[in-house]
């Protein structure tokens, strides 16, 4: 059976993780071990991506489009790993559409990711590091998306956080890039308790932790009966069972929004662009941050049953992608840029989970993953060519330069900006049309609102296009600083001059193959129509669904939707160009005297204060908070009980050590005594109960 | 098991004037032990005067008797009649009471060793067979230990009550290197024990009378042979540990250091005269045919001739385990003769740091060849039913025995 | 009650109790570990009549042969022969603990009867097998027994009290 | 069979005996003795009521014990053979580091 073969799939990366993690001790010389890590890396994970591609037809003629494996080697997916009274929790993995999907997007983009940081990376001195951390990203993605169960879930989840802490803070001699692998640590840190309690709620309401089983006994299977695992009927108990559900979903949703950097969790993401960049395309882009949103659809049957939790997500789903694409607009550093544009993408597709489309959420984290892989790598690129220069206002005029780079960032900003036929139009409008038709009302806002995000999209890539590519150069071309860490020392030897230039072939291929998708995405759009294909994994909302077929063949889509999308896009774009045309050589849109005075600048660079409310809430308050009260007060009368219980131990021990002769015997006669009166008790009790 | 035994020659009756003859066994067998073992010290320590004459190129004892066959026995007559010398300073209680314990039980131990079987037919012809022992105890081999280390408190009592250094560090001695060399004894026997799966000594000695590694193709003259002993049934190994234990257990050189005369004057028994002395001297014979007999027992297939082929099948198995026996003997004589005493550290390092590891490895081996040969033996029955437990009687009111 | 297995329990008891007391009455500490090793093969006894052979066995290897061989290896070591070095002092310990004693002895000779057991003992032929090598091993190694584990980790205890042997014994003074 | 409330007398008396020889005697070797002599009395226990239920149960224990006893007096002895070699005297009341 081929399926028994699933195992491969996460076991491929955990091999390549171990090998290159041991490649120093394999390999007689580091050139060997580099050379065979370059190798390795990416042949692990475009392996898994194989196996998953072999296994499809397979899972999609399996009941339900559903198949249960064994995550250990040639084993059923019953092996326990947690086990106790009617309590189990298995070794399994679940393979739907869903978690081959994002298996696909893991290992597909992530491969390409894995051949472009190949080169990215190859004057590192940590290579091996860098890609045993990668691979075992890859490895803890999959199991992320491939678990049978929340808890195994849980794993990959925190073994992304890790991943994610130790990339970011790669270059950790630099004190800033460790302090950013911290925040993204500790923030999650919020989240993950959210996930944590998320599951207690849901073992303590259906008893059981697995997303489907066999049995029919999944929480999904479940909360879709009403049932709990023993088989009591939940929906008898409305009072109690709503809340308990929207409890559990909000929870849940506070998990997700720390992965997926959602309001108010999503200060870390952009100092996470402080790793490597093909670390900030990978798992800052394409695949952990998405975790949240696959975790949500996953738990689609669960987030139909509360109207309510889904109304939260949606709410902050769009002010994130508000929130996201404003501070956009003011950026400079050109990996921030991104970075705010991927916490308003992620707006968008929890917007799409809150009014109830998960299939659209996913068509959009599937686009979204190839071009702004598309974007970061060719970001990367030009920091490359750039010799690590970020700042955009020290580029300009790169276009005649580097002009592959350029032509496939155009793919990527026109993709993402969602112009007709480029993929990220058909994705954005399904969410919009979705949103438009939300089952809880609200529609308009709430699609007005997306509309005025995807102007401000089309805005902020074209002006980062600008100031890259068309406006004056800024800089002097060969007397480049020498910023890039990962070159600080070869680079000197190498390129003396430091002159700009075009990326070496192995980083462009990648950005070929994510680019030709970034174009054509939008045919997937018919996969994510087929409701057959989805019907058992993801939960419809039951009024949108009318509202979702009578649409073309497309999801929510319609031509006036598609239009206006268009339309809106391409004023977007046209914004920026007329605007930055006219100030081509400064490549600024303010003076930069008047810039102080400007109270939205002033707001929007502040990141709408939300890094300050976080300094005073948390940083002053709650230190001041815990070094007085609870340090001092609570500590401290805690410790005066323990210190004055001592004393009074000591006093009254200074008494009664009089009676310690220091004779081992005595004691020994002491216990005697003991013994004969209670042997003395016992008999005499016996012997009147007896007589009596 | 026995009945498959090929080489008995005659049988007994079950009865005989009413008297039911397998009874009497243990009762002829406590008068021939006793009768045997005493009877045959001289003639040993004859032999081994006589040997170690021949390895010393010495002409050896020639005065009494032919070839000074009477010399032994002179020497006895001498030793009862010599005046008995009591130190002044000894304890007395005990002092005297050191040579009896070495001899009870050097003695008692060799009650369960089955020098022959015998064969009784009864009225309607099923031959019962019963080996030739005081008592065949289902735990002969532990009974065998336990008596064998009970032996050192003859020694060490002797040395301590003497109130003399010389046997005072003869009987440390003694109780440390028997402590010793028990282990890698028992680690020996062990194996046996593994492979026979009976502690009882007739049963390892039927286990033995098989073909050699139970390959069933081969012949019937190899069945019960030399092949088939637990020497090299249990590959090797165990049968050299034990030989050189048993040698330790015994005090005889080279590991004679309790009573090492030139160190020691005469160890623990430097303080004895006449019959006590004596009783010393014959303790250490008796265990040495003891430990020869379970040697042969255990390892050297007992009564079981070495091939099973008349004559040899013909001769009675008695006659083949004295043989044995004597082999045992000879070989204690001719280690004496040839190998110099050991330092005390070097015993203490042979026993400890080499024997008693290779033991326990071996004894790991053979359990996992066992394990690999018939693999079910390993496995513990699931069922708590079969172990033998007895259910609780009810309670009985006023009940009084 | 057959009468000459209670002659000769009776006899046992009184032997086995007169060498316990004589353990503690003797000034000679040799005398003493002997007068033990006496007990101990009276107890050797006494489990064989409670069919317990090869408790029997063991309890004469590693009681009457290791354990107290090592006693008296100590003794010798530290050769206390002297035995006014140790004079008992007169305190008022001792007869605290005779009395003790003899008031617990006088109380369980009276109350014997109280300790009669309120069911009839297995019949003989049932335990016959009982102490057996066969069933002892069955019950130790048996899985759905509680003994695996307890055994298990005696090994763990034997071993430490072995390192705690040798460390005790190789310390240098000082 | 001797009745089982026999034996436990027995044992009862044994085990009182090695009581009394803990508390009066001063030579810690003869202490240990008697420590050892309480252990067999309450192995006796053990095997008679065994033997009196028919079960294995009572001689399980007294295996443990066994073990337990043979490693308290490896141990046992080596301190009371550092105690003789640090005083020159093995007196268990000259042993009192635990006053002052």
């Amino acid at each position: 059976m081929l399926l028994s073969l699933s195992w491969l799939i996460v076991w491929f990366p955990l091999l390549g993780f171990l090998h290159n993690a041991f490649a120093g001790f394999i390999y007689k010389n580091p050139k060997a071990a580099k050379n065979a890590v370059s190798f390795v890396a990416p042949a692990v994970v475009f392996a898994s991506f194989l196996v998953a591609l072999v296994l499809l037809p397979a899972v999609l003629q399996s009941h339900e489009h559903r198949a249960y494996e064994g995550m250990v080697p040639f084993a059923s997916p019953d092996v326990p790993w947690i086990k106790f009274g009617g309590f189990q929790v298995n070794f399994a993995l679940l393979l739907d559409p869903l978690s081959l999907l994002m298996t696909l997007i893991v290992t597909g983009v992530g491969g390409l990711i894995h051949i472009y940081a190949t080169s990215y990376m190859a004057e590192d001195k940590e290579f091996n590091r860098f890609f045993t951390y990668f691979n075992l990203f890859i490895f803890m993605m999959l199991v992320l998306v491939l678990a049978e169960n929340f808890l195994l879930m849980f794993v990959g989840w925190e073994g992304v956080g890790t991943c994610s802490y130790l990339l970011i803070s790669f270059w950790y001699t630099d004190v800033a890039n460790a302090k950013a692998g911290n925040k993204a640590f500790i923030v999650n840190r919020v989240g993950d308790l959210g996930f944590a309690l998320g599951m207690m709620a849901v073992w303590s309401v259906f008893g059981t932790l697995s997303f489907f089983n066999k049995d029919a006994t999944g929480v999904m299977q479940l909360a879709a009966a009403h049932k709990d695992v023993m088989g009591h009927d939940l929906a008898n108990l409305q009072l109690w069972f709503a809340p308990a559900i929207t409890t559990m979903c909000v929870l849940l949703f506070i998990g997700a929004a720390g992965k997926s950097a959602q309001i108010p969790l999503f200060v870390w993401l952009p100092d996470a662009m402080a790793g490597p960049t093909p670390v900030s395309a990978l798992i800052h882009a394409a695949t952990m941050v998405t975790a949240g949103v696959v975790m949500l659809t996953r738990c689609s049957w669960l987030f139909i049953q509360s109207t309510t939790a889904l109304q939260i997500v949606a709410w902050i789903g769009l002010a994130t992608a508000v929130l996201g694409a404003t501070i956009g607009l003011v950026q400079t550093d050109i990996k921030k840029v991104l970075a705010y544009s991927t916490i308003s993408q992620l707006g968008y597709m929890f917007l799409a989970c809150g009014v109830g489309n998960f299939r659209a959420a996913m068509f959009h984290v599937t686009t979204h993953a190839f071009f702004k892989a598309l974007l970061f790598l060719g970001s990367g690129a030009v920091i490359h060519a750039m010799h690590g220069q970020q700042d955009m206002n020290k580029m300009g005029g790169l276009k005649t330069v580097i002009p592959k780079t350029w032509m496939l960032m155009f793919i990527g900003t026109y993709a993402i900006a969602g112009v007709f036929p480029f993929a990220g139009l058909w994705s954005k409008d399904s969410i919009l049309d979705s949103a438009f038709r939300s089952p809880w009302g609200s529609g308009p806002i709430l699609y007005v609102a997306g509309l005025g995000t995807a102007f401000l999209t089309a805005f902020y890539m074209n002006r980062m296009m600008w100031k890259t590519f068309y406006t004056d150069k800024r800089f002097e071309d060969g007397k480049l600083p020498n910023l890039n860490h990962s070159n600080e020392e070869h680079h000197e030897e190498e390129k003396p001059e430091g002159h700009i230039h075009e990326a070496p072939p192995t980083m462009l291929l990648p950005l070929y193959v994510l680019a030709f998708f970034s174009v054509v995405g939008g045919l997937f759009a018919f996969l994510f129509a087929n409701d057959d294909l989805w019907k058992f994994t993801v939960a419809t909302f039951e009024t949108a669904k009318p509202a979702l077929e009578e649409g073309a063949a497309l999801p929510g889509g319609s031509i006036v939707g598609y239009v206006i999308s268009t339309l809106v896009a391409v004023a977007g774009l046209a914004a920026a160009a007329t605007v930055y045309k006219q100030r081509s050589q400064s490549g600024e849109l303010l003076d930069p005297a008047l810039k102080p005075k400007n109270p939205v600048y002033r707001i929007l660079v502040a990141k709408w204060g939300f890094d300050a409310a976080y300094e005073f809430l948390f940083v002053r308050v709650g230190g001041n908070f815990s070094r007085s009260f609870l340090w001092r007060t609570v500590d401290g009368g805690i410790d005066s009980i323990v210190t004055n219980g001592a004393k009074l131990v000591g006093g009254i021990s200074h008494v009664g050590r009089l009676i310690q002769t220091g004779y081992v015997r005595n004691y020994a006669l002491g216990m005697l005594v003991g013994v004969v009166v209670i042997v003395l008790g016992l008999l005499i009790t016996w012997q009147s109960l007896i007589t009596r | 098991m026995f009945d498959d035994l090929t080489h008995y020659n005659f049988t007994l009756p079950t009865e005989w004037h009413g008297v039911y003859l397998p009874g009497l066994v243990p009762y002829v067998a406590i008068a021939f032990f006793l009768g045997f073992s005493l009877a045959l010290v001289p003639f040993l320590v004859y032999m081994e005067r006589v040997v170690i004459a021949f390895i010393q190129d010495r002409t050896g004892p020639n005065r009494v008797g032919p070839r000074g066959l009477l010399q032994t026995i002179a020497d006895s007559i001498k030793l009862f009649f010599k005046e008995d010398i009591r130190p002044k300073s000894v304890d007395v209680r005990i002092y005297y009471l050191a040579p009896a314990l070495a001899t009870l039980t050097a003695l008692a131990a060799n009650a369960v060793l089955p020098a022959q079987f015998l064969y009784f037919k009864d009225a309607a012809g099923h031959v019962l067979s019963v080996p030739f022992t005081v008592g065949d105890v289902n735990i002969g081999l532990l009974y065998i230990l336990a008596m064998s280390s009970l032996q050192v408190y003859g020694v060490v009592l002797a040395g301590w009550s003497s109130n003399n250094k010389y046997s005072l560090l003869g009987g440390l001695r003694a109780s440390a290197q028997l402590i010793s060399y028990e282990l890698s004894m028992g680690l020996a026997l062990l194996c046996v024990v593994l492979l026979a799966g009976s502690l009882k000594l007739s049963d390892i000695v039927a286990a033995q009378n098989i073909k050699p590694f139970g390959i069933d193709s081969l012949s019937d003259v190899w069945k019960g042979s030399i092949f088939s002993w637990y020497w090299l049934g249990s590959l090797g190994v165990p049968v050299i540990l034990y030989t050189i234990a048993m040698i330790a257990e015994t005090n005889r050189a080279p590991f004679d250091l309790p009573e090492a005369e030139s160190e020691l004057v005469a160890g623990f028994h430097t303080e004895y005269t006449s019959m006590k002395f004596a009783m010393f001297f014959m303790s250490e014979y008796i265990s040495m045919l003891t430990v020869c007999g379970l040697n042969a027992a255990v390892f050297w297939g007992g009564p079981l001739p070495p091939l099973n082929i008349w004559p040899l099948n013909a001769v009675p198995g008695f006659l083949w385990f004295v043989l044995k026996i004597m082999l045992g003997i000879f070989s204690y004589i001719w280690l004496r003769g040839t190998v110099p005493r050991l330092r005390y550290d070097a015993l203490m390092n042979l026993g400890w740091k080499r024997m008693l590891p290779i033991g326990l490895i071996w004894l790991f081996l053979l359990a996992g060849l066992n394990l690999l040969k018939e693999p079910n033996d390993g496995v513990m029955p699931p069922n708590p039913d079969a172990v033998p437990q007895v259910q609780v009687v009810q309670p009985v009111e006023g009940d009084k025995d | 009650m057959q009468l000459a297995p209670t002659i000769f329990f009776w006899i046992m008891a009184i032997l086995s109790i007169g060498s316990a007391l004589m353990v503690v009455v003797s000034k000679n500490p040799v005398r003493s570990a002997l007068f033990l090793v006496v007990t101990f093969l009276a107890v050797a006894v006494f489990y064989v009549t409670l069919s317990a052979q090869f408790l029997a066995a063991v309890q004469i290897m590693v009681y009457a042969g290791a354990i107290m061989v090592l006693f008296l290896f100590v003794i010798m070591l530290l050769n206390l022969s002297a035995p006014e070095a140790l004079k008992e002092r007169g305190t008022i310990q001792r007869p605290i603990a005779l009395g003790l004693g003899g008031l617990f002895i006088t109380a369980l000779i009276f109350s014997q009867a109280l300790l009669q057991m309120p069911t009839r003992p297995a019949p003989a032929e049932q335990v016959v097998n009982l102490g057996t090598v066969q069933s002892i091993g069955l019950s130790l190694y048996n899985p759905n027994l509680p003994w695996l584990f307890p055994f298990e980790i005696t090994s763990i205890l034997l071993l430490i009290a072995v390192v705690g042997a040798i460390v005790l014994a190789k310390r240098k003074l000082d | 069979m001797v009745p089982t409330h026999y034996y436990l007398v027995l044992a009862g008396i044994l085990f009182t005996i090695g009581v009394i020889g803990v508390l009066v005697k001063r030579n810690p070797i003869v202490i240990f003795m008697c420590v050892e002599l309480m252990l067999n009395a309450a192995n006796l226990t053990f095997v008679a009521l065994g033997r009196h239920f028919g079960q294995t149960n009572g001689q399980m224990y007294v295996i443990f014990a066994l073990a337990v006893a043979a490693a308290e007096v490896s141990v046992g002895l080596g301190i009371i053979v550092m105690m003789f070699r640090r005083r020159e005297t093995i007196d268990i009341d000259e042993v009192h580091l635990l006053k002052n």
